[in-house]
Order: C-alpha cells, then structure tokens, then sequence
C-alpha cells in the first residue's frame, strides 16, 4: 500500500510572530489576492478550582491527523475559491500567552476567505486528532475540553 | 489474538502499547473487553480508529489492523 | 466646542508584516485571551480594461474618519466582549501586493473575535470615508468602487 | 455667501476650496447650484457632510458650516 505524503501541519511549540510575518510577506507576490483571514488560537491561563493553566502540552496522533487535514482541505478548497490556504498547529508545551493554531486563509475577495477561514478553525477544533493537557503550577494536570 | 493498541489524550496515562485479548474479534467486543481490564474507560466517550478511520458501527479487526482510542479532541 | 482626540488609524504607506507581527506579539501579555481573529486587505493588481492596477493610492476625510470609526468602535464593544480591537488603514501609495487594512479583534472565546472582526471589515468598507484612486502602468488612474 | 466645501475622493478632481453661492442657504439648494456649475456631478452619487455628519434629510447650512461633498467610499 504506498501512503500520500501529507503536508505537515505540526510545529514544536509555540507559534512565533514572526513566522506569522513570514507567512503573511510571502503573499505579496501574489497580486491576485485581495483579502487575507487569519485566526490565532492562543494558550489561555485559565483558573480551574483556584488553579491557573500555566501551559498547555499538545499531542496528536500524527498519521491520522495528516490525513484528516487533508481530506479537511480538499472539503474547503471545493467549497470556497481560495488562492492558498494555509494551517499550524503546535505540539508540546505552549505557555499561556502564545499562539498554538495559526489559520491563514487568502482569496480574491473577503467573503470567502473570511468564510473559509472561520469554517476550518471548527473543523480543527472537531475533528482533528489533537489532545491539550493542561498544565497547572503545582505540576498537576487535568485534559482540555473543547466548546 | 494480541492487538495492537495506541492510546491518546488522557486514556494514554493508563493504556498502552500491545494488549492480548481472546474472543475479540470486533469493536464492540474491544470495548467491552476494554472496560473490564481498564475501569477508567467507563467515564470517558471515546472513540476507536481502525486504521486511522473512526468507525461508527461495530467492525471486524482484522489481524494487524491499527486500533486507536480517541478521547474527545481538543485542539486548537 | 472642546474636540475629542480620537485613536489615529491611519499609517502613511504600506502595513508592513512586522508591524503585524509586533501587533500580534504585544498581546502575549493578555492571557486572559483564547482567540485572535485578523483581517488584512491586500492591494490586487486587477485588469481593468487590459490595465494593470500597480497601486491605490488612498485619501480620507481624516477628523470625520476618526469620529466615525470611534462611534463604530463603540457599537463594537458593546456587541461584543472583546479583549482588544486594533485597526489600521493605509494612507497614500499602496503597491499591488501590499497591505492596506489591518482589523486586529481578541476574545477569550473565538466566536466573539471572529464575528467582531468581520462586521467591523464590513463597516470600514461601507461606512469609513476613505477613498481609494487606482493607478495603472501608463499613470492614468480609476476611482475605486466597493462591492 | 460663500461656503467652504472641501470635496473628497473623484469630485476633489474638478472642486477645491471655497464656492461663493447665492441663495443658498440648505443642502438641497446646494446640490442644485453645485450641478449647475460642475455639471460632472450629476454622473456621481454623492453625499454631503454638515460639519462630519452625512445629513440625510435637506438641511439649513449655517454660517461657519463645514461642508463636505462624499463620492462613495472605498477603503480597505
């Protein structure tokens, strides 16, 4: 059975500014691009039972959320006219206050890549294979919850 | 038969590597089986991949299938 | 009459990525947000009758801009339970390919930030005095229209 | 009286600075007057700000008022 190489979407850590600056300079070259959507899902220190969330360690498995990522991006590249598309997601340890999902969406006009952006961050936040420990001051620990 | 099991999320603080079952020979049976050596498992609504795909009816594991347990996902 | 001194918006030029990316990085320090939602308009280099568009060059009703886009804030966070709102707007020569608008929303939750972000695009586009002058190769030029 | 107009956008193309008009003393008479003299108004949909607010109903233009003429806008 011969496996499709899947983008990667994975980082180690957290994701940097500057990464997003790099990302957000490479499309000025394409001056067909009107519009850009990002969002930012960033590490919140929540206080559970008086406790504050002082990182979150991100683990996935791999394999399958390649896949999915795949088959998710097929679904919204059919769906929106999108000049490029693009997805990061920590793992590891990520402390309060950084960036651990980075959506990156650009179309010709707003409507679609602001669309096709808020649909993917749903669909990760469903359906991708990924696992937030969060992690307390006292060392203790308890697994994220997604709303 | 041995199955070869890879746990996720919080169910792999108490599961994992390979697990030895008899008479299991589909999920239904997994997870029943599961529960019993592992009590953790009642409390948590997990789902099983069978070769990376999730399965919403109970399927047949064919010898050297990938079985996964998936607590709910929380990305992002 | 005393006159209120409105939050300036506008950047002579250019939004430059590290600009963003500062932007992005000054906020590391509010852990009490989840999500970031961010707009960016590019500069399209469109063919209008076989003309390239190489530039916009934007002006604006500059004491009206800032009291309408005060009142617009306002309405902003009285909807919404943002964290922050940062928004910028070019002034002058924009090339194709460059960034022109920048809507910058955080929320604790990503619901907020998102649909904040995109009514206020919404509202920049129809309510914000602001004119954009497109110029093509053979320095002739078309006013802007926003659909 | 004179009314100083600042116009913005494509009408800054043909009108600057201040118009002395005659009888006019509301918007509406304005727009009549303004036509008539840059007939290229009447191809642009435009509005009119009283000292920064876009009126929408006819309205008496006060002496010192800052007039504005408003093509449709197109930022972002």
């Amino acid at each position: 059975m011969t496996e499709k190489k899947h983008k990667q979407i994975f980082i180690h850590g957290a994701i940097s500014s500057s990464f997003i600056a790099e990302s957000i300079q490479k499309h000025s070259s394409k001056t067909n691009i009107g519009a850009h959507s990002i969002f930012l899902g960033q590490v919140r220190s929540d206080s559970i039972n008086d406790k504050k969330v002082i990182a979150i360690d991100y683990s996935t498995y791999e394999e399958m959320a390649l896949e999915k990522m795949h088959e998710l991006r097929e679904g919204i590249f059919a769906k929106y006219p999108l000049t490029c598309m693009h997805i990061y997601h920590s793992l590891g340890t990520v402390a309060a206050g950084e960036i651990c999902l980075f959506v990156f969406t650009s179309a010709i006009h707003r409507k679609e890549a602001i669309d096709a952006c808020e649909e993917m961050v749903e669909l990760i936040k469903k359906e991708l294979p990924v696992w937030g420990k969060e992690l307390f001051e006292d060392e203790s620990h308890q697994w994220k919850v997604n709303k | 038969m041995p199955i070869n099991i890879t746990a996720f999320g919080q169910i792999s603080e108490f599961i994992s590597g390979t697990i030895s079952v008899d008479k299991v020979n589909d999920t239904d049976s997994l997870r029943k089986h599961l529960v019993v050596q592992f009590p953790s498992l009642k409390d948590i609504n997990y789902a099983i991949a069978v070769d990376k795909k999730i399965i919403s009816v109970n399927t047949l594991i064919e010898e050297n299938a990938t079985i996964a347990l998936l607590p709910p996902f929380s990305g992002g």
